[in-house]
């Protein structure tokens, strides 16, 4: 177990700079969760299009760096994309956790790739694994979940 | 037995973790266990094993007198007036669990107060909110001071004519806030109040007379005082055990059973239903023997040393800051780092062979009157020493490092 | 592992009880440890050792994998559909005592009906009773008849539309009656009456299928299945353990906690208030481990045998008379002898290291509808051989001397 | 532990053909108590006299062969006897259980003696001595527990 597999420069500066902090614009769908056994917390907005592009998505919330650069990678990368393409990177996110795998999917860019396999370290830290997964799981359930 | 070589005694410090030696800093969560506990467990398995109280064979009359046995010297340790005052439970949230259904149910009606204060461990506050929902009473909560000590004026102030029980922690395992119970308990006997002490924390560090200190109640959970896991203790004065109704029914805590109605036992058996942990029980009464052989003024004062040298050096980090500052403080030292989640702490001390606990250590209500989510927790054991403080601090320099804060 | 030869699994067997080899026919009370089991609890402690689920350092981080996938294991091993299903309390009888508290508060009524029989275990009626006290509910006995049976017709005679749960047990600890589990939960299910399972003597002689047997809730005593002490498994569909409140309240079963409120983590958190028996837990998928080693066919296959000989042989002694005579029987004989009571024979055996036990075995109601106050038992574990009979039966030959019967 | 101390010639013959069985004439004392962990039973009728003597002594109960001898010995031993007197033998009989010694009472006749000593092999049993004392303790709660 490397430490420095865990914070890697990409996650520090996710976890310090949070991209899409506070409530999007417009937002028509939101799901929240904590973890009773640590505190941490993640409320997740979006803006579903009629089109079934995500046309807004960011996030409030607490916890350690791994959570918030989960968060924050999580949005920079979904947002203004299609539903069905956010549902299958999600899938392939939480899939690479479980099985210690890497993703590789051709619609996104190399630096996108990068980015999402900088969480690949929490693989070897199975108490963080929850931290990172916790918002992706939170964002499936805002797409179900329809304000109105 | 020597208190600065006392790891030696126990296995679990014979691996290294991730290279380094186990710097063990989660006793507050669970404690270590000596070889002389494991040992007598395996062997009480393997020469003398058999289910007390039941069967009149030779293996049941070993296990049943050394099951008895413990009782005595667990009475005998904690001076309980009576033996039959000791009722051996699955741990302490099970006995503070017994407590509220048994009292509750008999003496807690609509529009009674519960007492307690902030700095509760869920496990003694989770039973009494079922009893709050079962039964319409009302929960009163002493809230704690920036020191994370509970004033006794607030205390008084919170008694009422309807309080029917006050139920307090010896030790938080938050802020270490050692509570004065002995003013706490005088003031419930002027009302005629029945308290009970969440010991968990008091017991593995503190010395025990529960005829000194005459609470009514004292919970025990026996893996942090280096016993085994899945074994507590319930002390309880004896009038209460004959007035209180049973709590779980089965096999060896009735008198008569009929189609119609049943009869129960008198205490203990009356409050240990089923099948007991007899081996637990059993090696538990090594753990006892280890501290009595240490003596728990040396322990409290070796762990105290530790407690302090550790306390001033964590106030020298700029970085840090400790939780609470009670005026008087056992063994736990919760803290946070700017810019560092505790878990992160966490994760980083570990790389280091430091075992400390992140979260909100089962005190949300404490947490969020605190106003922080989470803090990290470095707990203190019998196995410490000022050097593991060393090690402790030069992990928390790293994780500065690694965080570039 | 040679079935003919396991007793040198079991460290308790090397020794003498008075000058004698050891004879263990109490296993219906609890049976041995085989040492695999013993060795992985101290191993445990002395390496792996810590709090589970609560802390994220290296040890923790093991504890926890450890105990999760005990939960698999024993999920795997009875077949349950979901590993949140599995609930680890500390015995048989917590375990009923849970259903019975949870689904009573909830869905037990004045005047509404509980369905049992007369051959239950004490920790398989006192906890209904309990519920018939609190609620006014009605307690219903379905009748054993003189072979030990419980017909299928008398449980159907009493099923009505007030039936709100059916409690039974799957082998008699007495007559050692093999109940018609099947046919009494196809009978259940037309009338969607839940089954609750006394499978405390069950689970160590028969295979385990929750998914064929279709049971609600399945009660088992790992102690008794050469497990560790302490620890039991409630098995319960996972709608009712969405539907069921909460029992013990404490730390790890919460979502939130507020001062005005608390909610509730997932099932299986939700039921496992408190610290663990992590130690236990962990050592208890070395008792699965053994047995599937083994296979449950071919323990019951070999119980059966040393079964069938010991009844075949009593029956052949004029002297003992053995109580019921069910067509399908596990592991369990009791009986009694003209003019000796079962006491002294129990002393007696024990003389010659033959460990029975002596009483109502926790069945009054039984004992009293065969009028009769106590039996002797002998039961069956996966040691026992047709060896250990022979020298039974000369005990008990010896019991006639000394009486002069 | 020797089987043959505790099941002594006197023991079998007390267990075989109990004194005192029954309910005695005029009683106006009565307790009863069982042991829930083996069912065994008793129940002692006694008649107090105005004079302090125990006129009458018998008992009814269910139990092993140490049990129905030591309720059988007891009664025989105490019937007739100065209420005092019976308290002192009682308290040395449950003294003598608990601390393996012998009976020695110069009020007691040889004979008598032997008796009650024969019951002194349950030392060695400790799980049969309730079976031995539950008598004793009963035939105390007696004493107390007059009649209307
Ligand atoms: C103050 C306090 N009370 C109660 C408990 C509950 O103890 P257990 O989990 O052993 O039942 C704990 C342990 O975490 C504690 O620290
Ligand atoms: C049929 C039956 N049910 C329940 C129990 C209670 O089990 P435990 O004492 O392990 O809780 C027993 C054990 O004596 C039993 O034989």
């Amino acid at each position: 177990m490397e430490l420095k597999e865990l914070y890697q420069e990409i996650i520090l500066d996710h976890a310090k700079n949070p991209r899409n902090k506070g409530k999007c614009n417009d937002y028509n769908h939101e799901a929240k969760a904590h973890n009773p056994l640590c505190g941490d917390k993640v409320h997740i907005y979006l803006n579903l299009g009629e089109d079934k592009n995500i046309k807004g998505l960011s996030f409030e919330g607490e916890g350690c760096a791994i959570s918030l650069a989960s968060a924050s990678i999580l949005t920079d990368i979904l947002k203004g994309k299609d539903l069905n393409f956010t549902k299958k990177v999600t899938n392939d996110f939480l899939n690479m956790l479980k099985t210690k795998s890497k993703i590789t999917l051709n619609s996104l860019s190399e630096d996108q790739v990068t980015t999402i396999n900088s969480l690949s370290g929490v693989q070897e830290f199975p108490m963080r694994i929850k931290c990172a997964t916790m918002v992706w799981h939170t964002f499936l359930s805002a797409l179900e979940k329809k304000n109105n | 037995m020597d208190i600065k070589n006392i790891k030696s005694e126990f296995p679990i410090f014979n691996q290294k973790i991730n290279g380094k030696p186990l710097v063990y800093l989660d006793s507050a969560n669970s404690s270590q266990k000596p070889k002389t506990v494991i040992n007598r467990m395996s062997n009480f398995y393997e020469t003398e094993f058999s289910n007390v109280g039941r069967s009149v064979h030779s293996l049941a009359v070993k296990a049943t007198n050394r099951f008895e046995d413990a009782r005595d010297q667990v009475k005998n340790y904690i001076n309980a007036k009576h033996r039959e005052e000791i009722i051996f439970t699955k741990g302490a949230t099970e006995s503070i669990n017994l407590v509220a259904s048994s009292f509750g149910e008999k003496f807690i009606n609509k529009g009674d107060e519960i007492l307690t204060t902030e700095l509760e461990h869920h496990s003694n506050y989770v039973p009494w909110h079922f009893i709050r929902q079962k039964k319409g009473a009302i929960i009163k909560f002493a809230p704690v001071n920036e020191k994370g000590e509970v004033e006794i004026d607030e205390i008084k102030k919170l008694i009422s004519n309807k309080t029917k029980i006050i139920a307090i922690t010896h030790i938080s395992n938050v802020t270490g806030t050692i509570m004065p119970l002995k003013k706490i308990i005088g003031l419930a006997k002027e009302k005629k109040i029945p308290v009970l002490v969440d010991g968990t924390q008091g017991a593995p560090h503190l010395k025990l007379d529960m005829q000194d200190l005459d609470c009514d109640f004292y919970a025990i959970s026996c893996h942090k005082m280096y016993g085994p896991n899945g074994l507590g203790i319930l002390y309880a004065k004896k009038k209460w055990l004959e007035e209180l109704p049973p709590y779980q029914g089965g096999g060896g805590m009735i008198s008569e059973v009929l189609k119609e109605k049943v009869t129960f036992a008198t205490s203990p058996t009356k409050f240990e239903a089923g099948t007991m942990q007899t081996a637990e029980v059993v090696a538990f009464s090594e753990a006892i023997k280890f501290i009595k052989d240490l003596g728990i003024e040396n322990i409290q004062n070796h762990e105290n040393e530790v407690l302090e040298y550790g306390i001033e050096k964590l106030r020298r980090n700029n970085s840090v800051n400790i939780v609470g500052d009670p005026s008087n403080r056992g063994s736990v030292i919760c803290f946070t780092m700017k810019g560092i989640h505790p878990h992160d702490i966490a994760t980083i001390l570990d790389d280091d062979g430091v075992a400390i606990r992140a979260g909100h250590h089962c005190c949300q209500i404490l947490h969020d009157k605190l106003g922080i989510s989470a803090t990290a927790r470095a707990s203190i054991g019998v196995y410490n020493s000022k050097e593991d403080i060393d090690i402790l601090c030069n992990a928390i320099d790293k994780c500065k490092k690694v965080f570039e804060v």
